[in-house]
């Protein structure tokens, strides 16, 4: 056993992030701490390697243990020096921009192995990681994003340590990446601490996961009974809300979002979601206890074998005349002395009722396409029209009338409304633009939060108040609230919880069929397409390598990058 | 007769604003008790505002004291001490008419590169000066008809007999070696290479961080001089001379010592100050032009109402001399009359009787105008600046409105003598004026204040003309006499005063603070205050 | 950036509390400047510090607290009268120069390519231009009155902030909220009012404030050079006073160059408690090591 | 950020090159100069008294006939017309015959070029106290504001910051000069000419007011810049990897907190020695800055032109050295790739 910790509690100032856990991580086995943001994790992961900052108060008790150095008690280290690096290794989250810029990576893995008296050599440890050795010369803002989290987990090996923590290491790579990178990890043969939201995506590399939710363990279970057998309805949530590129897989979501931590409900903290909660689960917290091979805390685990969580709707199959043309498009950046094709020769058609998913990488130029059809850009080359009128020919007031036929939902929840805003006046906001009259704002905004999936009850609040699944969903109400033609969703779900993007997904679903909306969903996720929408366009490069029905890509590509793209979402 | 002064003194820095060249004899203050010791001394470092270029008669960028060091490098033929003119390259002044003049050259005069100084070079710098007008410094000969070299004796033929020439031009003109200017072109391009005279002090290296250093001249003829080595510093700042003054870093500051700093200075140890009198005049000056500054009644009305004396106890704290009506310094050997006219209540009565009732505010309203107007004062000098806010308080005593418009100098004489040529005329309603001490002692000078013709009054900044005084200035400048002139001044003073072109408001006193622990031979000369050839020679004249 | 960064969705709305501690001090102090000024305005009878009151240099007593000046004319009162000179200049300068700045920096981050390098490299033109040089000479040809001096200061002052507002204006026009609100159609008008105003009028504070301290040590150092307008009393007049009677070398230069020399830094320390306080506050990585 | 993200291209390939990249600085600075020069061009032909006022004195102006007059506008080719005024101009400054300073017989050049020694000394004597201090104080403030302390620090620093320059100037001559005698007063050297201790003696003052007076902005930028960088990714990427805390400092905040700071130091050369007017002038020092305040209390016009252009030179090649070295510094826009 490498790591073993019991009853590790956080307090923030009251607040408790991780209340009571235990957890143990065997000699190199892999161990996935997964749950949605705020559960709790990261803080666990921080305060395991002294990371948390002194507003927080840490209590309990944990050994880490190893056959080339004492046994160290956690609870009672005061001096993290000679541990952190040492005896525990970390990749940040967040490492594509946390190396340091103006060293060269020989230099930073040279001061780790001083630092740390590592006894390797800079270039054995790149090539531990599938670097080479002309990767020592490079500076960090000469390497690619992958490239980058290698060297960072080379940095994390130059001081041999007994234990890996790596928090979200996969942040902002390309799906093709993120699978590489997590295979490494697992590859190493260390003990290693894997935080993450993306359970679906840890399956094929952690031994064993540990679930958290507000705070607490639901689950801890390893991957080789995680199909069979009972678990939290949480677990399954989870899985279930992971959009398989097999079409036959039915995509769920968890409704609701996590509790914030000073409002934590009595009982199990999941009752409130959860499909199958009794009275009981709203009144008495559950302990963790030994459910197979793995430990469960859950009342009702008996009968949660079968959850019923709401699944995402699938097209009527009924597509009506063309709302968006967008044909022969190209666009080229120009900066000082480069020009870089972002677009060439891309042609589109959306019709009424029917969502069209954007496939593709960062850098495929499918948000420039987007922005292309709100407006926002002006194409090089190529016209886009909306309904008869051509967007691409009008500038000022007449673009800004056609812009006013469209909905747009933008992938940042966090940043996309206006922080001094209230709900209410948000989702007015494109009325007031349009210059709708007073009085039918009212109908309207009541119109579309139904259709968004709002209670009347947030209209009073900021957008700080909410979850980023309420964001969205408050986008989501703005971008109908004037009834538009057409909806352009760019990755509106990918900064979002796995257990909401379903959610998003069934709303964009009910209003493309009951209000006819023409929807153009822009995503990186091959799976979250093939579940959502009824066509399916792959860019790379900013060229259509390949656009059929979903069904058909799902089962049969035809472009081998769009097999590529499949079998990293394999799920 | 010429102007010793940079461009901006007339109008501008009072404190720099003391013209000394042509000087005056005139009753005044002598000399100064020296110390008990320390009549010579090995070096004296003195302290200058600014810096003077490289001493040559053309090239120094204020009269005070620039032209007083080119003094110390070059010699004039005449020196003034006292009341009288004597010879001091001249062996001797020697006129019958006021119109030739004979001037023997005195024996052994060297130029400091050790070439003989002989009469040609005399003509030579007569011929020099008359070739260039331009320039500042240059002396104005274009009175001499005639001048001629025979033997070491100079003989200069006037156009007209004129008993100031001596002091106006032979005292003033600085003699230049033939040998080394002869062939200069630029005089404003002048080097420190051609700063070589046949003064007392040796222009030994001049550069901008450590200022000038004056040697004494072994081989001077006239005299024997004290001081070893003169070092002249640039200090701007006028607290950063006095500080330095304290600490001993300098020997004497050029700098008149503001008079709320005489006290303090002279109770520290070793700092004592020498005062004396000085010609530059302050005035109020009218715009004769324009209404209702153009009825004398109403000026002379003004004139009743300020003070001045309390102007000299309040902005000078004393140190200074009540302006006399008649324009000349009481000490100026052509002062006839002095006298206050103030009095409030004679001017509220001549207002009065002008029909010049109150206002509501209590402004007097003339011909239908509010009696309110402005008066310009230059930014940099300070008295004045003081004194126009004292005229504004007095002024509204008598029920006249003054609105103060500081301004930078230059901006100030676009207004009041635009282009510097009178004939263009001039637009202000008052404004605070001064000349220089040369104007004070010249009466050529004074006519071209007063003459109403621009091409005789050059000078008439105020626009002031008048035929009865006119005729008084002809009177004037026809006496060929020295005691004649004095006599005709006597009337023009009293028509001046009568008249009110202006308010003459005092003339400054000057005082100088030096260190008397390390030479104490300081010599006042009027006209030329401390740094002048008698503080640093004993002359053999 | 993952949602996982983004701590307790939940959270209270977050007050913009822009002052913080030192900056409320620093506010209070300004508030109290300003209240002196004002009563040197409102309360004190006309003239006053402009009449003579008694013996030229007076030692402080009770009836002139901080003595005469060399007219006799009571210091307290010219410091109080003073502080309306200084302070309107600094803060008509600072308004006209944060309007300026607000819009060529506006202009030159929305406006038409050619519109905003024509500004840029005016701005340019003018950082590197030495400021003092070019306050004395342009002082020196035009004048020195109050309006003068006010119109130099804020036109040579314009191009920093003009250059921090053009990268605030920038970087708010690639915030995801206007890029939101461009798509639904908005105009520029709405866009500024709705929108920039929020992100960007917070930024005008520590702008007019800097502006303000920078203006007012300007303004006094150019008095102090002979360049002011030595009959209108302000602090900078004061010192000049000071300077010109060489109160510096007497006991006097306690009473009479202290009170205005404490006076301006006062006033500066004030304005930038404030300043220093919003922008530190504006600055999310400050804000998030808070 | 994301959005940006997203749709900005980023197959970078490298910038554009430096090479292009200085050349348009150097385009732009020789904008600059061209606008210092026209302005030095048209001061003078808009200052009251018009040209005539470059000729003499008043008194001596007062004489001339209306034919001398327009004769001394031809002779100083006042006469010409504006534009052909202009060429001559240009051609003398970039043949850097600036003209002769009005009748005290030095070309400009001349009293410039001995003036500019003196500056550089006083200015590079303060930059260098200034920064030390300045980065130190900075660079302490930074940790201890990061740990939640050094409010203080930064509030003395304001103070120090706000300090009129002339005021404290005349306090400190008043104090170290006059009443405790520790220091001369006023000029360059001491009595013995150019010596080290004459030298070092006379810059005690002059350095101090200059030093206490720029401290506070090299502060409070060094302070931000070090809290900017604390709070970085990569520092604190390096802390979770256990870099201690020492080395920490060291290797990883130091210089790219710096980086800025060097840019900004660069800057204040420039400024500083434009700002050694005041201080140039309380302390009679020999420099520039002297030099120009003599010029304009004098209306010394050609002088006035000469220093304000060699002020401006000075700034622009400050700049353009602060470009030149800031590669040498920062790697990222020394070897290309994204920034």
């Amino acid at each position: 056993m490498t790591l073993s910790v019991q009853d590790i509690t956080v307090r923030y100032g009251g607040k408790v992030a991780v209340d009571h856990v235990d957890l143990e991580v065997a000699d190199g086995e892999v161990v996935a701490v997964v749950g949605e943001s705020g559960c709790g994790k990261t803080s666990l992961a921080r305060a395991l390697a002294g990371l948390l900052p002194g507003s927080a108060e840490v209590s309990g008790r944990g050994v880490l243990r190893s056959d080339r150095h004492p046994d160290l008690d956690l609870g009672a280290v005061e001096d993290w020096r000679g541990i952190r690096g040492r005896r525990i290794g970390i990749v940040p989250q967040g490492a594509m921009s946390g190396l340091s810029p103006i060293h060269r990576v020989e230099a930073q893995l040279r001061e780790m192995l001083t630092v740390h008296d590592g006894t390797a050599e800079p270039g054995d440890l790149l090539e531990r990681v599938g670097l080479t050795a002309r990767e020592l010369h490079s500076y960090s803002h000469q390497l690619s994003g992958g490239q980058r989290q290698r060297v960072a987990i080379a940095l994390a090996l130059a001081g041999d340590p007994d234990l890996l923590i790596a928090d979200e290491p996969t942040t902002g790579l390309d799906a093709v990446m993120q699978g590489k990178v997590l295979g490494l990890i697992a590859s190493l043969g260390i003990s290693t601490l894997i935080v993450s939201h993306d359970m679906a995506g840890l399956l094929p590399y952690a031994d064993r996961f540990a679930v958290m939710y507000a705070g607490r363990l639901a689950e801890v279970v390893p991957v080789t009974s995680l199909h069979q057998g009972r678990h939290h309805p949480y677990t399954a949530g989870l899985l279930a809300a992971t959009p398989s590129t097999d079409r036959t897989v039915t995509w769920a979501s968890i409704s609701g979002s996590a509790p914030p931590l000073d409002d934590l409900p009595e009982g199990c903290r999941f009752a409130p979601r959860c499909p199958v909660a009794a009275d009981e689960c709203r009144t008495t917290v559950p302990d963790l206890r030994v459910v197979g091979d793995g430990a469960v805390a859950c009342h009702r685990v008996e009968v949660a074998t079968d959850v019923g969580y709401p699944a995402v709707p699938r097209a009527a199959g009924t597509c009506g005349d063309p709302v968006l043309t967008m044909s022969g498009i190209q666009h080229t950046y120009r900066s000082r002395s480069r020009t870089t094709t972002a677009l060439n020769g891309v042609d589109l058609t959306v019709g009424r009722g029917e969502i069209i998913g954007l496939v593709g990488e960062s850098g495929s130029g499918k948000s420039t396409l987007a922005r292309i059809a709100l407006g926002l850009i002006r194409p090089s080359q190529g016209a886009v029209t909306l309904g008869k009128d051509e967007v691409t020919g009008s500038r000022g007031r007449r673009l800004r009338a056609v812009q006013r036929r469209v909905g747009f939902i933008h992938q940042d929840p966090y940043d996309s409304l206006h922080p001094g805003m209230k709900v209410a006046a948000l989702i007015a906001e494109p009325l007031v633009i349009a210059k709708v009259p007073r009085g039918e704002h009212d109908g309207k905004i009541r119109s579309a939060l139904a259709a968004a999936g709002l209670p009347e009850s947030l209209l009073g609040r900021y957008p700080g108040q909410l979850s980023g699944g309420q964001r969205q969903r408050v986008s989501i109400a703005r971008a109908l609230v004037n009834d538009p033609e057409l909806l352009v969703a760019d990755e509106a779900s990918s900064m979002l919880d796995v257990s909401t993007r379903g959610g998003i997904a069934t709303t964009l679903r009910s209003v493309a069929t009951e209000r006819g909306l023409a929807v153009v969903f822009v995503t990186h996720d091959m799976g979250e397409a093939i579940q959502s929408c009824d066509r399916i366009v792959v860019l790379r490069h900013g060229r259509v390598v390949e656009a059929g029905a979903c069904g058909t890509i799902s089962s049969s590509p035809e472009h081998e990058y769009t097999a590529q793209l499949l079998a990293a979402s394999h799920h | 007769m010429q102007f010793r002064r940079r461009k901006f003194a007339t109008s501008s820095v009072a404190v720099l604003a003391l013209m000394l060249s042509a000087c005056g004899g005139g009753g005044g203050s002598g000399t100064s008790e020296p110390g008990a010791s320390h009549e010579t001394a090995d070096k004296v470092t003195i302290a200058i505002a600014s810096d003077e270029g490289t001493l040559t008669p053309f090239t120094n960028q204020t009269g005070y004291p620039g032209n007083n060091l080119v003094k110390l490098v070059f010699d004039t033929l005449a020196v003034v001490r006292g009341d009288e003119v004597v010879g001091l390259l001249a062996e001797e002044l020697k006129t019958e008419d006021n119109q030739t003049y004979t001037l023997p050259l005195r024996d052994g005069l060297t130029w400091h590169d050790g070439e003989e100084l002989t009469a040609e070079d005399v003509v030579f710098s007569v011929e020099f000066y008359r070739d260039h007008a331009e320039g500042d410094s240059a002396v104005d000969v274009s009175m001499i008809e005639d001048v001629s070299a025979e033997g070491s004796t100079v003989t200069m033929v006037l156009d007209r007999p004129d008993p100031e020439f001596s002091r106006m031009v032979l005292a003033d003109m600085a003699i230049l070696p033939e040998h080394l200017w002869a062939d200069v072109q630029k005089v404003s391009e002048a080097g420190a290479d051609l700063a070589v005279g046949s003064g007392p002090y040796v222009l030994d290296s001049y550069d901008n961080s450590r200022g000038y250093t004056l040697t004494a001249n072994p081989d001077y003829a006239p005299g024997e001089v004290k001081v070893g080595t003169i070092e002249v510093a640039v200090i701007p700042e006028e607290s950063t001379q006095f500080a330095a003054l304290r600490t001993g870093e300098i020997d004497m500051s050029t700098r008149i010592v503001p008079p709320q700093q005489l006290e303090q200075l002279q109770s520290q140890a070793n700092i004592e100050i020498v005062e004396g009198t000085e010609f530059a005049s302050t005035l109020l000056l009218f715009n004769n032009g324009r209404p209702p500054f153009d009825d004398p009644a109403v000026r002379r009305a003004i004139t009743q109402a300020i003070d001045t004396r309390d102007l000299i106890d309040t902005a000078l704290l004393g140190s200074g001399t009540p302006g006399s009506p008649g324009f000349v310094h009481p000490a100026s050997p052509m002062a006839a009359g002095d006298g206050s006219p103030y009095d409030v209540d004679a001017a509220n009565a001549a207002l009065d009787e002008l029909g010049a009732e109150p206002g509501a505010d209590g402004v007097r309203v003339l011909d239908g105008e509010p009696m309110s107007y402005d008066l310009l004062v230059q930014s940099t000098s300070t008295d004045r600046l003081r004194s126009a806010e004292l005229i504004r308080e007095m002024l509204s005593e008598v029920g006249i409105e003054v609105k103060i418009s500081s301004m930078e100098s230059d901006s100030l004489d676009a207004k009041v003598w635009p282009d510097y040529d009178v004939a263009q005329g001039r637009n202000y309603d008052m404004s605070m004026w001064g000349w220089s001490a040369p104007v004070m002692l010249s009466s050529g000078l004074i006519a071209q204040l007063l003459y109403s013709d621009p091409a005789d009054g050059p000078l008439n900044v105020a626009g002031f003309s008048d035929p009865e005084t006119d005729a008084a200035l002809d009177a004037l400048t026809a006496e060929e006499t020295l005691e004649g002139r004095v006599a005709a001044a006597a009337d023009l003073q009293t028509r001046i005063a009568e008249q009110a072109p202006w308010v003459t408001l005092y003339y400054r006193d000057g005082a100088y603070a030096f260190r008397s622990d390390t030479y104490s031979g300081w010599t006042w000369q009027d006209g030329r205050s401390v740094l002048n050839g008698f503080s640093f020679v004993d002359y053999d004249l | 950036m993952s949602a996982a960064t983004v701590p307790e969705a939940g959270a209270r709305p977050r007050r913009r509390d822009l002052l913080g501690r030192q900056g409320r001090a620093g506010a209070a102090l300004l508030a109290l400047i300003v209240g002196t000024a004002a009563y040197g305005f409102f309360f004190l009878p006309d003239g006053a510090g402009k009449t003579r009151e008694a013996v030229p240099y007076e030692a402080p007593s009770g009836a002139h607290p901080l003595g005469t000046d060399d007219l006799g004319r009571d210091l307290l009162d010219q410091l109080l009268v003073g502080a309306g000179t200084s302070l309107t200049l600094a803060f008509l300068v600072a308004a006209v120069t944060t309007v300026l700045a607000a819009i060529l920096g506006g202009m030159a981050g929305i406006g038409p390519r050619w519109l905003s390098a024509t500004i840029m490299r005016g701005i340019d033109v003018m950082l590197v231009l030495p400021e003092l040089v070019l306050f004395i000479l342009v002082a020196t040809f035009l004048g020195q009155s109050f309006g003068i001096r006010a119109a130099i200061l804020a036109l040579i002052l314009w191009p920093a902030p003009a250059r921090v507002l053009r990268a605030a204006v920038l970087t708010s026009w690639s915030r995801a909220h206007f890029e939101a609100a461009r798509a639904m159609g908005a105009g520029h008008a709405w866009l500024l009012a709705r929108h920039a105003s929020y992100l960007i009028g917070p930024l005008l504070v520590p702008v007019f404030v800097r502006t303000a301290m920078r203006a007012i040590v300007y303004d006094a150092t150019l008095s102090f050079l002979g360049l002011g307008d030595p009959t209108v009393p302000s602090w900078g007049t004061t010192l000049y006073w000071v300077q010109v009677n060489g109160v510096f070398l007497s006991d006097a230069w306690l009473w009479w160059a202290g009170p205005p020399g404490l006076a301006i830094t006062l006033t500066v320390v004030a304005l930038a408690l404030v300043g220093t306080s919003i922008e530190d506050r504006l600055n999310p990585n400050l804000q998030e090591s808070r | 950020m994301s959005a940006i993200q997203t749709s900005a291209p980023d197959t970078s390939l490298g910038r554009p090159g430096r090479v292009t990249y200085l050349g348009g600085r150097v385009a732009e600075y020789v904008v600059v100069l061209f606008v210092a020069v026209t302005l030095n061009f048209l001061l003078p032909r808009a200052l009251p008294g018009g040209p005539l006022k470059l000729f003499g004195s008043p008194e001596a102006l007062a004489r001339l006939t209306a034919e001398e007059r327009a004769q001394i506008a031809t002779e100083y080719g006042f006469g010409d017309p504006v534009h052909v005024q202009f060429f001559a101009y240009l051609r003398s400054v970039v043949t850097l015959d600036l003209g002769t300073s009005l009748s005290d017989g030095r070309t400009v050049t001349e009293a410039i070029g001995e003036a500019l020694p003196w500056t550089l000394l006083l200015v590079g004597t303060s930059i260098v106290c200034t920064t030390l201090i300045g980065i130190a104080l900075g660079v302490i403030g930074g940790l201890r504001r990061s740990e939640g302390k050094g409010a203080g620090t930064l509030i003395g620093a304001i103070v120090v910051d706000s300090i009129p320059q002339f005021w404290l100037a005349m306090v400190l001559i008043v104090w170290f000069g006059v009443k405790w005698q520790v220091a001369p007063t006023f000029g360059a050297t001491g009595p013995d000419g150019v010596t080290v201790t004459g030298l070092a003696q006379h810059l005690v003052l002059p350095v101090a007011t200059l030093t206490i007076t720029g401290i506070g902005y090299i502060f409070l930028y060094t302070r931000s810049s070090m809290l900017n960088v604390l709070t970085s990714e990569p520092v604190q990427h390096a802390h979770a990897r256990g870099i201690p805390r020492g080395r920490l400092v060291r290797r990883h905040v130091l210089r790219p907190a710096l980086l800025p700071v060097h840019t900004l130091i660069m800057l204040d050369i420039g400024f500083l020695a434009a700002g050694a007017i005041v201080v140039e002038t309380v302390f009679a020092y020999p420099g520039l800055g002297r030099l120009t305040f003599g010029a304009i209390a004098a209306r010394d016009y050609p002088l006035m032109q000469g220093t304000f252009l060699v002020l401006t030179l000075m700034v622009v090649l400050m700049n353009l050295l602060a470009d030149l070295t800031y590669p040498l510094l920062d790697p990222r826009t020394r070897t290309g790739g994204e920034s």
